[in-house]
């Protein structure tokens, strides 16, 4: 009952998602000025006939209303028809086709190396015994708010210039899957994640370390370790799986900055591509795909914290609250 | 400081090899369509060299030459051009190359189901393309046209497949099918091209060093736009050529023994173009003024290092009809000063700004981000504070393509007219750019509202002398009247030229790499790597 | 009377602030002092070209060395701060008007309101914040201004989301329980318990936020969507500078410290800001 | 035979506190019940802490000493973390103080019971068997699937006897329970208290710590009183609660509420609050209803103290929450002063809010945590619309001055009892409601609250209506009482009739559970 109530306003929240994308974008690109039909005929500029201009107009519905070219682009996202991209002239659904996979593998080990950087961080964290050790925990903790507000395309560029450019570790140039040439971009991604995520899981993990029932683990034989791993890191996993479904979204925000400095195929550099040359249902079907993406994956965030946390089971709508201004997703 | 087709020269390189793939990757956008026909910009003509050749090719010299056709003749009246075909060329798909082939190819450039734009308007003057046999073929044109060897020259119109073009726009755009020395095999958007050796190729241009294929198996041509990511696969051996480096990467390049070539596009130069239709700059003694006060050598100095040297000419320095004034363009305050007061210019705001009738001296200049890279949009910052100091205020806008040519569109089609200075390449072989760019017919839009004469202008005696050169194939007397018209573009500062349209590229690990003498755009036929 | 309590006021804030709260704030002040006096640290024109003296290192080009155009650096990075800073300030202040309306709407409204507003929430977190800002430099060309609305909107669900959760929590208070059982009316009950209650968190975020802003917009900038030139805006000079990294540090080490210890201090001291906080 | 605890001169510091324990001895047998009780910060839990190495836990490390440390047979004078884990757990069981928060949420309580047990190796299907046997030893019916549920699906005394559980599973030779009768009501309380005293008939040693000296007296042999850190007195149970030697011992006897309220009862005077038929079903998440209030009636006259008596959940705080109208009955009206109260539109109430007052159960969190002590009596006296000043009223209350300026959350769980109570007076009320005012409060604090209460209401001629769940406190203040069950009222009448012959099973449940001292 509640599964299925959960699962209706997903659904619903898609939905709406949906057709504010295509409303939002259909707007925003008429307004932008630029007719589409140069979008058709060789991009921005285009010197094309009077006759060629006209055909265009027709074939493409141009010399409707606009209000009937809106309802007709309603129409096709909503029967997921999101049809031909008008500056490739291939269907919209093919390109992200295409580019969709590099996108979510490099997103995918952002997060992962997030996750990886920020649990280390966290444990080495609490872990920390003696003066020295604190101190540097201490620095750390710097380092990760810094990390935390480094711009992407900097950090990416140092990346290059240094790892790649300086010291040729690892290509430079990123455009398969392959982890080598996966590793700088997704790095250049998780760093500013990891930031926060492990400020969070830092957070949780002091907590949880110091809580009742840790205590009372220890008080049954639990070292330091059992206490840990058995206890207090699903709690601190907690708050930052939460936060994952936003990371998400920021890691797929970062990716048009970082696909376009690594040279990646992938939907951040269509989706500039298609901006800058007023591509209207190739900005749609983007922007469409990575709402709905990042609908799927708070859904996924929202189902592993149930699955960690069976307090939050049969609640309808947990608090969430990612740690500030970071909410920029 | 740079070789034309220079061989790796300071770098130890190993020894040439057979075979093997090459690795380009470019930062100019990546075309939504490889066939050239179809719009027709830059970075189609760059690819499209790889694999489609024009029918008449040009040297270093601007002299042009025999490529499709071997021989050519034009009629008293310049109305009937005889072409003579090479013999025994086939497409790669096996078509033979004929009259027939020609005239399809013009046809559909014609075809406004092509939407062809460049390549449209290089044919625009051919009524009809008459087959005379097999290996002739006749244009009969609507009016003379002493640029139409130039025009066939460039990629935009070069000659495809008739079979390929009758598969349709879609599916030509994906793999067009030429006589070049390397075939379209696969098209990854975003990612690359796959480009594989023509091993049948016959079809040398003036360029090629040797008979037979080419020496690569094999060109990967990536899409890398980001700069600094280009020059770092460069360096770390990724790629093979990069082009578009920045000014810095090419300084650094040299000393380091990677090799450099720099290759001037014909036509324009890149400048910067005042809008003589409206205030302020409607009077010459502003515009002269700003030309005057822009100083703009030091900074092209310092920013290019070198790479770029200043230019005091309309025209490109590899256009042999170049002509150039620096007496004109010499820095002079007190004369700019002089002349903004003549003007009415006479007040000053709080702000040290210009005021006339209580409007300021404003000048809107409108960058594209994508066409000026970073060092002329620094160069552009520095005009703004040389010229503030005589009380221009220039008020610099980046834009994306589309709104930069939303800014600068007519209002007929949907665009503003808002700007005041404008920097906008202009690639053409020949001088003809000229009368794109000046003549008053320049300044009626296209149905989309651009328009190509951006100094908007409209001088009826520089529009005869542009008729009059268009028509007239005597090299001589078009030089002279060529000539006539730079000086006058010149002396009505319409325009602050700057340097030629940069087009360097770096290359590592490969020799034998050479650029086309028509718009610049490198051939790999004689290119070998070095293990 | 009054007075000393306020002292003792600051002077508990103070020492609650901590090391590290004090040292951001510090920074911050400094800041602050380059936004509104930058004539005071660096009496120079950040516009004033100089092409015979571009690409100095440190010392040989003054404090921070110069620039392509041989604009100093330090002066550049100085009076840049009120423009980075004002950018910040402003995209949060979008974002926290935007979160207040959604967040204290949703909260506070009838349930259909909370339910709509949610909705809204929800759809402003699904787009990105990027994605948001392609759009919106699209309709309105490039600039700070679109830049800041769109950091701004695309930080506001998340602004909305804790504002709509702090604000149901204190409504829902016993102690706003009690003030009602004493007779006090609703609208009483707001100005006097809510909003305080949710304005001081409020305070604490907007700090944070103000520093990710800055980040957001600078991010732009690599898109060319950010501040026009010649202005000094940080995350104009960082991208510019990427290009020399590797000729030419200086020009990329004064941005990149100024926007990332800047952002770095705000959040800071915004977080102990939020610890400090009354819960 | 060789004690289960020995511990002479255990002295315990913390960097910035300094000595919370003092040279601390302590000696306990197999079999035997040792309690140690003082008041609120007097060092308990940190020896208790001790006795397993850690006490700094949850703060700074703290410094450790002791002429002699043997527990279960070792001696831990000297002792590593290692040779401390392995007493742990299988040694020594420790019921730790916060017994909500001491069961992992995120765990099984089988695991978490089991936790030891898997710590020394078990196997699986040995582990499961002793957890489930550990399980029934500790009170708790069915085993099996109590097992996998998670304490969050528990309610207060199953998540105490399940921590019990966990501490006895390893059968070890002593057991430490700090408070682990302070979170339960007091039947459940005293079901606990019994299963300790089982264990420790079956021969566990068993250390107690508490401050309820009734629990004190019904299970402990011996008896160590702490204050600030020292042994004040130690001795046989009977000896120390008959003959307190020491103030402290003195002062805590004296702070248990015992005894009837002292003077006589006043004539029935004007009616104050009419309940009638009230009732309030609540729907649970699951699915299904709880009746929280079932057709309830009461009077209440001026100057009259009502207790409310009731085990949990039956139904009192909702009761008092329809007195002050914070809530609608599903059926039944509530009248004040003849009026109608309940069912009125809240603008109709409000002129009339004045007259009834609730003092809530928790009371730091009814004060907005940005107000100071004079603020909200500011705000108070302005809602109320009467002109008495807030020292007037923390006078009344008989708080200092001094803590005008204080935010509620610097001030103590007493001060903070008396700040709600002095608000709840700012408006002359005709009846004061308070829920459970003393069940978070020490028992010398809560002594001195119940007297204020008297006091207060001889002076003011108040009505009170009382809820708690301990018919001692209701004894002291009231005169007469209702047994609330299930949302009923079983039994109500004189408080004396109902301690000296109680009627309904529920009443003698809870007197029973009110522990006489010697
Ligand atoms: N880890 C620690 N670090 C510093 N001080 C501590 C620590 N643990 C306890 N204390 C201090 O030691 C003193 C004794 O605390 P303890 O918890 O033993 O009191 P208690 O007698 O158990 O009181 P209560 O009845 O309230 O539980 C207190 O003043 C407390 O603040
Ligand atoms: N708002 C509510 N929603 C659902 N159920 C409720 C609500 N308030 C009370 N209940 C239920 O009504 C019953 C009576 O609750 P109430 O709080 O009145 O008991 P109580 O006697 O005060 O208990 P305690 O001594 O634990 O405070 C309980 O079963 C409780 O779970
Ligand atoms: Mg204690
Ligand atoms: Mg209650």
């Amino acid at each position: 009952m509640s599964v299925l109530r959960w699962l209706l306003g997903r659904l619903a929240a898609a939905a709406l998602v949906a057709w504010v994308v295509a409303t939002v974008v259909f707007f925003a690109l008429r307004a932008a000025g630029g007719d589409p039909s140069e979008a058709i005929l060789g991009g921005p500029g285009s010197q094309a006939s009077e006759e060629a201009v006209a055909q265009v107009r027709a074939e493409y519905a141009l010399d409707q209303p606009l209000l009937v070219q809106y309802l007709l682009q309603l129409a096709r996202t909503v029967t997921f028809r999101l049809g031909d991209s008008y500056a490739r002239r291939r269907p919209v659904s093919e390109l992200i086709g295409d580019q969709i996979g590099g996108t979510l593998a490099l997103a995918a080990l952002g997060l992962l190396l997030a996750w990886v950087i920020a649990l280390v961080v966290a444990t080495a964290a609490v872990r920390a015994r003696g003066p020295v050790a604190r101190r540097a925990v201490g620095l750390l903790r710097g380092a990760e708010v810094v990390a935390s507000v480094t711009p992407h395309f900097w950090l990416g560029a140092v990346l290059i210039a240094v790892v790649a450019g300086g010291l040729g570790w690892l290509p430079a140039t990123s455009s398969d899957s392959s982890l080598r040439s996966l590793l700088l971009p997704a790095l250049t991604l998780a760093v500013p994640v990891a930031g926060f995520l492990g400020q969070v899981m830092r957070d949780g993990l002091e907590e949880a370390h110091t809580a009742p029932f840790a205590t009372t683990a220890r008080t049954r034989g639990a070292g330091e370790g059992s206490v840990l791993w058995r206890h207090s890191l699903r709690h601190a996993a907690l708050p930052a799986i939460a936060l994952s479904g936003w990371a998400f979204g920021s890691l797929l925000s970062g990716a048009v900055v970082v696909e376009t400095l690594f040279g990646r195929p992938g939907l951040g550099r269509l989706l500039i591509d298609a901006t800058h040359s007023r591509d209207v249902p190739l900005v749609i079907g983007v922007v469409l795909v990575i709402a709905l993406g990042y609908v799927v994956v708070m859904s996924v965030a929202d189902v592993l914290e149930r699955l960690v946390d069976p307090r939050l089971r049969g609640r309808l709508e947990a608090v969430r609250t990612a740690p500030h201004g970071e909410v920029v997703s | 400081a740079c070789s034309d087709g220079g061989t790796g020269a300071g770098e130890a390189t190993g020894e040439p090899v057979e075979g093997g793939t090459l690795v380009y990757a470019t930062g100019d956008a990546e075309p939504t369509c490889l066939d050239p026909h179809v719009g027709g910009n830059y970075p189609q003509a760059l690819i499209s060299t790889q694999y489609l050749e024009p029918l008449v090719g040009r040297d270093a010299s601007g002299e042009i030459q025999p490529w499709l056709a071997t021989d050519w003749e034009v009629s008293e009246d310049g109305l009937t051009w005889d072409l003579t075909l090479a013999e025994g060329i086939t497409f790669t798909d096996g078509t033979p190359l004929d009259a027939e082939a020609v005239k399809v190819n013009i046809e559909h450039l014609q075809d406004p189901d092509t939407a062809s734009s460049t390549g449209y308007l290089a044919v625009e003057k051919i009524a009809e393309v008459e087959p005379v046999d097999a290996g002739h073929v006749r244009f009969h044109l609507s009016e003379p046209d002493s640029a139409l060897l130039e025009s066939l020259s460039t990629q935009w119109t070069a000659i495809q497949s008739p079979a390929g073009i009758a598969r349709g726009t879609d599916e030509n755009c994906a793999a067009p099918i030429g006589t070049g020395p390397f075939v379209v095999t696969e098209w990854v958007p975003q990612q690359h091209v796959l480009l594989e050796r023509n091993e049948d190729y016959a079809s040398h241009g003036p360029e090629a060093d040797h008979d037979g294929p080419a020496h690569l198996e094999r060109i990967e041509w990536r899409f890398l736009p980001d700069p600094a990511t280009r020059w770092a696969a460069l360096q770390s051996g990724e790629v093979h050529v990069i082009d578009n480096p920045e000014p810095e990467a090419v300084v650094t390049a040299e000393a380091a023994g990677i090799t450099h070539i720099d290759a001037p596009r014909p036509g324009s130069v890149n400048r910067i173009e005042l809008n003589s239709s409206q205030a302020p700059f409607d009077d010459v003694r502003v515009r002269q003024a700003f030309v005057l006060s822009a100083d703009v050598d030091p900074g092209i100095e310092a920013l290019y290092q070198g790479v770029a040297t200043r230019s005091h000419s309309p025209l490109s320095s590899v256009e042999p009809m170049a002509y150039s004034d620096p007496s004109l363009f010499v820095t002079d305050v007190a004369q700019a000063e002089r002349l903004l007061d003549e003007a009415g210019w006479d007040e000053v705001d709080d702000e040290g700004y210009r005021v006339r009738d209580g409007e300021r001296l404003t000048v809107r200049l409108p960058v594209s981000t994508n066409q000026s890279v970073a060092a002329e949009q620094a160069l552009f910052e520095q005009i703004q504070a040389n010229t503030r100091a005589v009380g221009f205020d220039v008020v610099i806008t980046p834009l994306d393509l589309s709104a930069w040519y939303g800014a600068l569109a007519a209002p007929e089609g949907g665009g503003e007219n808002d700007y005041d200075a404008v920097s906008a390449p202009y690639t053409k072989v020949g001088p003809d750019v000229l009368r794109i760019l000046y003549h008053s017919d320049g300044t009626v839009p296209a149905p989309s509202g651009y328009f190509a004469n951006l100094s908007q202008v409209t001088d009826p005696e520089l529009d005869a002398l542009l008729d009059e050169a268009a028509r007239i194939t005597d090299p001589d007397e078009r030089a002279e009247l060529y000539t006539e018209v730079q000086r006058r573009v010149l002396e009505g500062y319409y325009i602050l030229p700057l340097y030629d349209q940069q087009n360097h590229f770096l290359t590592r690990g490969v020799e034998g790499v050479t650029t086309l003498g028509t718009v610049s755009t490198p051939t790999f036929v004689g290119a070998r790597l070095t293990s | 009377m009054r007075e000393a309590a306020e002292r003792l006021g600051a002077t508990r804030l103070v020492r609650s602030l901590g090391p590290s709260g004090l040292v951001s704030g510090a920074v911050v002040l400094l800041v602050l002092l380059a936004a509104v006096w930058p004539d005071l640290l660096a009496p120079g024109d950040p516009t004033a070209v100089a092409p015979a003296r571009a690409y100095l290192p440190p010392g040989e080009g003054g404090l921070l060395g110069t620039d392509a155009s041989g604009r100093d650096v330090w002066t550049r990075v100085v009076h840049g701060a009120g423009q980075s800073l004002g950018v910040g300030a402003a995209a949060t202040a979008i974002g926290l008007a935007l979160g207040v309306v959604l967040g204290f709407g949703a909260a506070l409204g009838p349930r259909w309101l909370d339910g709509l507003l949610s909705r809204i929430i929800e759809v402003l977190f699904a787009l990105p914040s990027l994605v948001l800002a392609l759009l919106l430099v699209a309709v309105l060309g490039a600039g700070v201004g679109p830049s800041v609305l769109a950091v701004g909107a695309a930080t506001a669900p998340g602004y909305a989301r804790i504002l709509r959760a702090r604000a149901q929590s204190v409504a829902r208070s016993p102690y706003v329980g009690a003030a009602r059982l004493e007779g006090v009316g609703a609208p009483r009950a707001f100005v006097r318990h809510v909003l305080p209650n949710t304005v001081w968190p409020l305070v604490a975020l907007a700090t944070l936020g103000v520093g990710q802003a800055i980040v957001w917009v600078s991010a732009l900038s690599y898109l060319g969507l950010g501040a026009l030139p010649p202005s000094p805006e940080w995350g104009a000079m960082l991208n510019a500078s990427r290009l020399h990294i590797t000729t030419s540090w200086w020009l990329t080490v004064a941005p990149g410290l100024a926007i990332t210890v800047t952002a770095a201090a705000l959040t800071l001291l915004g977080r102990r800001l939020s610890a400090v906080a009354p819960a | 035979m060789s004690p289960v605890l020995d511990v002479a001169g255990l002295t315990v510091a913390f960097p910035g506190v300094g000595q919370v324990l003092r040279g601390v001895d302590l000696r306990l047998e197999a079999g035997r019940c040792l309690a140690v009780v003082g008041e609120s910060g007097a060092g308990k839990s940190v020896l208790a802490r001790s006795l397993v190495g850690l006490a700094g836990e949850g703060g700074a490390p703290a410094r450790v000493s002791a002429t002699r440390l043997h527990v279960a047979g070792q001696d831990l004078t000297a002792a590593g973390e290692r040779q401390w884990r392995r007493l742990r757990g299988q040694d020594v069981g420790f019921v730790l103080q916060d017994a909500l928060q001491s069961l992992d949420p995120l765990r099984t309580v089988g695991a978490e019971v089991g936790e030891s047990l898997r710590l020394q190796g078990v196997s699986a299907p040995e582990r499961r068997r002793r957890v489930l046997e550990a399980l029934v030893r500790a009170g708790l019916d069915e085993p099996a699937t109590r097992a996998a549920q998670r304490s969050g699906e528990m309610s207060g005394g199953m998540r105490q006897r399940a921590l019990i559980a966990s501490a006895i599973v390893s059968d070890p030779a002593l057991l430490v329970a700090d408070e682990p009768t302070t979170a339960l009501d007091a039947t459940v309380a005293s079901g606990v208290l019994d299963l300790l005293a089982e264990l420790r008939d079956a021969g566990t040693a068993v250390l107690l710590v508490t401050h309820d000296l009734g629990a004190v007296a019904r299970l402990a042999d011996d008896v160590v009183v702490l204050d600030a850190g020292r042994v004040v007195e130690f001795g046989p149970v009977d000896e120390v609660l008959r003959r307190p030697s020491h103030d402290v011992t003195r002062a805590l006897l004296a702070a248990v509420p015992r005894g009837s309220r002292p003077g006589t009862t006043p004539p029935g005077g004007q009616e104050v609050l009419r309940a009638g038929g009230l009732t309030r079903r609540y729907r649970l998440p699951g699915g299904g209803a709880v009746d929280a209030l079932d057709d309830v009636d009461l009077l209440v006259r001026r100057g009259e103290a009502l207790g409310v008596v009731g085990e949990s959940g039956s139904g009192k705080s909702t009761l008092a929450r329809m007195l002050v109208a914070a809530e609608e009955p599903d059926a039944g009206q509530v009248e004040l002063l003849g009026e109608p109260w309940s069912g009125l539109p809240e603008r109709r109430r409000r002129p009339r809010r004045h007259l009834v007052r609730l003092v809530p159960q928790d009371p730091l969190a009814s004060f907005d945590p940005r107000w100071t002590a004079g603020k909200v009596l500011t705000a108070a006296v302005r809602a109320a619309g009467s002109d008495r000043s807030p020292a007037e009223l923390l006078e009344l209350v008989r708080l200092p001055q001094a803590v005008l300026h204080r935010r509620p959350r610097a001030m103590s769980g007493g001060q903070r009892q008396r700040l709600a109570i002095a608000r709840a007076l700012a408006a002359d009320p005709a009846v004061l409601v308070l829920d459970e005012p003393v069940s978070a409060l020490d028992v010398t604090v809560q002594a001195a609250i119940l007297d204020l209460l008297v006091d207060l209401q001889e002076r003011t001629g108040t009505a009170l209506v009382l809820i708690s769940h301990d018919l001692a406190v209701v004894r002291r203040v009231c005169r007469s009482v209702a047994v609330m069950q299930g949302g009923r009222i079983v039994e109500q009448g004189p408080v004396e009739d109902v301690w000296a012959t109680p009627q309904a099973p529920v009443t003698r449940a809870l007197l029973e559970a009110v522990h006489p001292l010697p």
